[in-house]
């Protein structure tokens, strides 16, 4: 029981720092059809970012403030610099940007490690959040208490705004279709450097609180960017609120895999996207609020 | 007439130095083929094990029986085919005459069956799984550490009878992880304890142990006996430390788990808990003291471990060339073969080759860590037991 | 010379009709236009009919046998389709193009040990379709290269290699010049004459130039059937359809 | 070099067609780069044949991938598991069920074969970045087993991989010389079957699912299996390919499904032109030494090769030997 209650914890943390990933990618995918593979690619800017920050003031306060910074800003310049007008130039399909973003994905690590260095960067837990705590008879670190906080506070936000908010009505909007949205008289561009953006700030916001947790290494971005794909994909390309449950979903299997059956642990998550496929194999993908 | 003899004594004398300069000219230098996992997991270690290296070589001059000695360096990446197709280009294109370093036993196997087939004398840094020497031994491959049966067999049999009943063993999921916790294993049930639970994570994959951890936790052991490196090191025992065991549950196991070139990284976490090592910095033997002079006149900061791993990995090499004047020999396992028949003192103690040509180890030390009044971390004696022998295996007779 | 017949279609999308109760039977022969002004269902009816739309009910018959339900199987009934928006394998010339849709009836068509060029046949058949469609002077070129108005007689075209019993054209002098729309005619007056045509357009010169009988669609419904002068002064067409229009004009 | 020159003048005497000018030219090229491939033990460097060993079965599993996306249209991210598969299928068959190498081989082809058509019956049933995703996960999937399962051999892999007995001819795989004339045959046969099966009837079939699927579906051809035959075929040149690099490194581990590895694979067919036959060839031969060049002069491998993927994907989309021609054509 003990276990399993570590484990439902464990679970619940790996899922908040998967859904802070997953949910740039749906949006920047269901608003502007790119599938950014290097969403990863952020989340390793977002870390080492944190990491300059902290060992330069000492304050990881401070990190998990700045370290979002640069990857909003490389996130809007790379959808408005290069993205956009490759897609507009007609001759690239979204598979072609896919494709980009994948080199893209695989320079950054490289760039990253010319720069840092190879080696795994440890950050210090902060203070305040260090130890543990004994809840229900089983003793769990606070640190990862955050993480689980953080990705509940960020999800209920972008219901929030998603749901509530004129910002989150264009959106909507311009998820179910595009044209719409010009339609509504917004600046389609600076709406999509502007979700790229936030997206790539989600992502490396994700980075900065993993770091701690998980050391920080060029390639820690590849590593998680393919389980996000599979929640971005389970809950349905482009669907907010089914990436949430995704996430959910995937660090659960992941977490219990890990305990009770660690033979599968390393492609459970695969096996269950590939279920989810064959028995919804176009379903999965399409907006659910669409179809309704 | 007198005269005449010095004259011809010196015409002799300036001949044969002549002659010994023509020798060292005509040579070309000697390449060594240095193959390390420079990034990724174990990039800290590889690290350490290049400067000694590099000492051993500084030793020397960088030249041996007048030739020069040159490095050729190469990154495997910690992979196997990256492995061959460095170790091809260093034999093939950069033509060396050996190869040197590695430090995965996934790529120490592969590399080492090329060897063979290539007949280029291969000299293994680290690769302490136990088959490396025993299943897949060739005469074309010695290994200057030590096999995993060598360092924790008896570490199993030490802790078994200081106290320790019931442990759990956590490891990483690959072939030198196997073979150290095996070891262990073997010799901790044979002292009469019990192994309640074996966890095993995946190796480069696992960045949370979160739910070994929790496992471990609930298994009712006295103690976690564990192998890991580099950074993998790190996050365990950083982690091991959020979930709050290290009164309920310590963290046993070696130079690696606490390794010295983590330190900054653990803080605190490092003072305290007792691990195995085959390295004592402090010790005062001669031959010790002269590395840790160099290395420190070098490098400006003391070794450790892994650079101590290296120095005798670059010394077996040199000693070797030394022996054979220089010259590698046309039949090439003849080099491995006199590598065999080396005993030196290394900085660890005393080294010497078994049959199928991997070093063995004296002594192995039990150590803590403990903090000075100015703050300096001290690694500080316990305990110390014997080496234990390799394990039999090779067939082959060389 | 085939019969389609269509019987009680129904089609809806969610709560909405879009199709409802529809019966239809083209005799052998004719040529039928289905005319109807936008958002009628007259392409949903067209997908319904080859197989890229499943029906919620009702069912489509040529001389009375069941048609299948999935669009290979559908051409392969000999009922064969041309497309509203351009359908065409853009980087192969129009030969290629030809060939490879002769192909799917041709037993070598999973061949894949022997060479295409091995099968001569294949391309004297392509070169028959191109005449029907005067393409015989750009066979090699590749379609990208080609006009718009050569591009909706390929389109057309490539629905005959299938050597079909019934012909659905969905607007085929879509976006055409005045010029390639009289050529369209033109060649569409020049298929055989046992060909069984259901022709769905917008252009009442095209529909009035070339069919016999026309069916008027409104809102997935049967509005009137007849020839030119009985629409015309079809009172229910009138409001809504064509008296808007010609009112206007 | 001054052959070419001659070749082109006497042609532009001769005055025959542009097509059987072209028709010239390849045979002369074909018969050159056969004849070159032929002698290259004998004219250059050990490390040059190693070299081209590594280039030829990249070429393979390029050849492989570029049936797929160049071809049917279709861009996986996950040819890499059968690749790895191929390796892992005669691994297990020779080192642990101890079957000669004459029945694994076989049994392994005709294995990944059955499990391509069960896979590529789910991946085609999604079209685009989906089917790039789903064939992503499905490798992800293999890559966990085997770094998992025990019968693998975990991430250690598996060594002691045999290379064809030729004790018959009198020869021994282990010399690379003997070693790089299997590959070249066994290249050749590959190749050559690919692009057979490109030009055949089936092939058409697929280049026109390319084109248009819809269109394919309206001319009467069952596209889904199509797809899964492309998705059979491409899979199981894909193994050959790895059944040749286990022989060469003597041993398979999870790495060869990782997918980086199927990400070079898109690359080398996107270098080398997804229409042209050569294509696959060409693109491993750039991708091959580039690798090489890279690794002599940088450890940032993966910085130059993710540069290198962007600017390929960006401005070289139909690859080098389309910009080749096109430079010639220009030519007065």
């Amino acid at each position: 029981m003990q276990v399993f209650l570590t484990q439902v914890l464990n679970g619940l943390q790996l899922s908040m720092l998967v859904y802070l990933l997953a949910a740039g990618l749906t949006l920047i995918f269901g608003l502007m059809n790119i599938l950014n593979l290097a969403h990863g690619a952020f989340f390793t800017l977002g870390a080492y970012c944190g990491v300059a920050v902290a060992s330069a003031t000492g304050s990881f306060w401070l990190a998990l403030l700045l370290g979002p910074l640069l990857p909003l800003v490389l996130g809007a310049v790379l959808q408005s610099m290069l993205l956009q007008p490759l897609a507009e130039r007609g001759r690239s399909t979204h598979l072609d940007l896919a494709l980009l973003t994948f080199g893209l994905l695989f320079a950054t690590a490289g760039a990253v490690e010319w720069l840092f260095g190879s080696a795994f960067l440890a950050v210090p837990t902060p203070p305040a959040l260090a130890g543990h705590v004994s809840l229900l008879g089983i003793s769990y670190p606070v640190y990862r208490l955050f993480i689980i906080g953080v990705g509940l506070s960020v999800a209920a936000g972008l219901t929030f705004v998603f749901d509530r908010t004129l910002l989150g009505a264009t959106l909507r909007a311009g998820v179910d279709d595009r044209a719409m949205v010009t339609a509504l008289g917004v600046n389609i561009n600076a709406l999509f450097a502007a979700v790229f953006g936030l997206g790539a700030a989600l992502a490396g916001l994700a980075g900065v609180i993993a770091a701690p947790l998980t050391s920080v290494y060029s390639q820690m971005g590849i590593t998680i960017v393919v389980e996000t794909f599979v929640v971005v994909v389970v809950g349905g390309l482009g669907n907010l609120r089914g990436s949430f449950y995704a996430s959910l979903i995937v660090g659960m299997t992941n977490a219990m895999s890990q305990a009770y059956l660690p033979e599968v642990e390393m492609f459970a998550i695969y096996a269950l996207l590939i279920g989810v496929m064959i028995v919804r194999p176009q379903g999965m993908f399409r907006n659910v609020e669409r179809v309704a | 007439m007198k005269r005449t003899g010095i004259l011809a004594a010196a015409m002799l004398f300036a001949a044969g130095a002549a002659s010994q300069v023509a020798l060292a000219e005509d040579l070309p230098p000697l390449k060594i083929g240095l193959m390390l996992p420079y990034k990724g997991v174990y990039a800290v270690p590889s690290e350490g094990i290049d400067r000694g290296f590099q000492v051993a070589l500084a030793e020397y001059g960088n030249s041996v029986g007048g030739r020069r000695v040159e490095v050729v360096r190469a990154d495997d990446e910690l992979t196997p085919n990256v492995g061959v197709q460095q170790f091809n280009r260093l034999v093939q294109l950069e033509k060396v005459d050996l190869v040197a370093g590695v430090v995965s036993s996934s790529v120490g196997i592969a590399v080492s069956g090329l060897a063979d087939k290539a007949a280029t004398p291969l000299v293994l840094v680290n690769t302490f799984a136990d088959e490396i020497t025993a299943k897949f031994c060739s005469p074309y491959v010695a290994r200057t550490s030590f096999s995993a049966n060598g360092f924790q067999y008896n570490s199993g049999k030490y802790w078994a009878t200081h106290g320790i009943r019931t442990a759990v063993i956590m490891g990483p999921d690959y072939s030198a992880g196997h073979s150290f916790l095996d070891a262990f294993k073997r010799g901790f049930q044979e002292a009469g304890g019990k192994i309640v639970q074996e966890i095993w994570t995946p190796f480069q994959k696992t960045k949370d142990w979160g739910a070994a951890l929790t496992q471990a936790s609930n298994s009712g052991a006295q103690i976690i006996y564990s192998f890991y490196a580099g950074a993998e090191a790190v996050q365990l025992v950083k982690q091991h430390a959020d979930f709050g065991l290290r009164e309920k549950l310590p963290l046993v196991g070696d130079h690696w788990i606490y390794d010295q070139l983590n330190w900054s990284a653990l803080g605190d976490l490092i003072v305290g808990p007792e691990f195995i090592t085959t390295y004592l910095p402090t010790a005062k033997t001669e031959a010790n003291e002269r590395f840790v002079a160099r290395y420190r006149e070098m490098f400006r900061q003391d070794p450790e471990v892994n650079a101590e791993l290296g120095y005798d990995n670059g010394k077996a090499i040199m000693l070797t060339l030394e022996k054979l004047g220089g010259r590698i020999p046309a039949d090439k396992s003849q080099f491995i073969a006199t590598m065999r028949g080396l005993v030196f003192d290394s900085p660890r103690g005393k080294v010497r080759f078994n049959a199928s040509n991997s070093a063995l180890l004296e002594k192995v030390y039990v150590v803590k860590i403990k903090k000075d009044p100015a703050g300096n971390l001290l690694p500080t004696y316990v305990d110390e037991f014997a080496g234990a022998e390799d394990l039999p295996g090779c067939t082959k007779s060389f | 010379m085939s019969t389609l017949e269509v019987r009680s279609l129904h089609k809806a999308f969610g709560g909405l009709d879009v199709i409802s109760n529809l019966n239809l039977t083209v005799p052998p022969g004719q040529r039928r236009a289905v005319i109807g002004p936008n958002g009628a269902g007259k392409t949903t009816f067209l997908n319904l009919i080859t197989g890229w739309l499943t029906p919620t009910s009702g069912a489509v018959l040529i001389d009375g046998q069941a048609v299948a339900t999935h669009p290979e199987e559908v051409t392969h009934a000999g009922i064969a389709r041309s497309f509203q928006r351009n359908l065409l394998l853009e980087d192969l010339t129009v030969v290629e193009n030809l060939r490879v849709a002769c192909q799917a009836f041709h037993p070598c068509r999973r061949v894949f040990w022997r060479s295409k060029r091995e099968f001569g046949d294949l391309f004297e058949q392509a070169r028959q379709a191109a005449e029907w469609m005067h393409l015989t002077d750009i066979l090699e070129v590749p379609v990208t290269h080609l006009s718009y108005g050569q591009k909706r007689q390929l389109e057309v075209a490539l629905a005959l290699c299938a050597k079909p019993k019934i012909l659905l054209m969905d607007e085929p002098a879509a976006g055409t010049s005045p010029q390639e729309r009289a050529r369209l005619i033109d060649l569409i007056n020049r298929l055989p004459k046992d060909l069984t045509i259901l022709l769905v357009e917008h252009d009442m010169d095209v529909v009035f130039a070339t069919c016999d009988i026309i069916t008027v669609l409104s809102y997935g419904k049967v509005l009137a059937t007849g020839t030119r002068r009985d629409i015309q002064e079809d009172p229910a067409v009138i409001e809504a359809y064509l008296g808007r229009r010609h009112a206007r004009g | 070099m001054s052959e070419e020159v001659t070749i082109a003048r006497t042609t532009a005497r001769d005055d025959i067609s542009p097509a059987a000018q072209v028709r010239r030219a390849t045979f002369v090229l074909v018969g050159s780069a056969v004849l070159g491939a032929l002698a290259l033990p004998w004219l250059s460097t050990s490390y040059a044949t190693t070299l081209a060993i590594e280039i030829m079965i990249a070429a393979i599993f390029a050849s492989g991938i570029n049936l797929l996306v160049g071809t049917t249209g279709l861009v996986s991210l996950g040819q890499g598991m059968f690749l790895g598969l191929g390796g892992y299928g005669i691994g297990i068959g020779t080192t642990v069920l101890g079957l000669p190498l004459w029945l694994s081989v076989p049994a392994t082809l005709v294995l990944v074969a059955t499990l391509a058509a069960a896979i590529g019956a789910v991946c085609t049933r999604t079209r685009g970045v989906e089917f790039l995703l789903i064939t992503l996960a499905f490798s992800q999937m293999f890559y966990g087993a085997a770094i998992k399962l025990r019968l693998t051999n975990g991430s250690d892999g598996m060594s002691g991989i045999p290379r064809p007995d030729l004790g018959l001819l009198g020869l021994n795989a282990d010399s690379p010389v003997v070693f790089y004339y299997y590959i070249l045959l066994v290249t050749m046969l590959a190749v050559a079957a690919v692009w057979r099966i490109a030009e055949s009837p089936f092939g058409s079939v697929l280049a026109a699912i390319r084109e248009s699927e819809r269109r394919a579906a309206a001319m009467g051809y069952a596209v889904s299996s199509y797809k899964v035959g492309a998705f059979v075929v491409a899979a199981v040149t894909c193994a050959v390919a790895g059944i040749l690099q286990s022989q060469y490194t003597y041993f398979i581990n999870p790495d060869s499904m990782s997918w980086q590895l199927s990400g070079e694979g898109v690359l080398m067919v996107i270098i080398g032109s997804t229409t042209a036959v050569a294509g696959p060839l060409v693109g491993a031969a750039v991708f091959v030494l580039a690798k090489q060049g890279l690794s002599v002069l940088t450890t940032e491998y993966m910085l130059f090769f993710g540069i290198f993927f962007m600017l390929v994907v960006a401005f070289f989309r139909n690859g080098v030997v389309e910009a080749f021609k096109s430079a010639f054509r220009s030519k007065p």
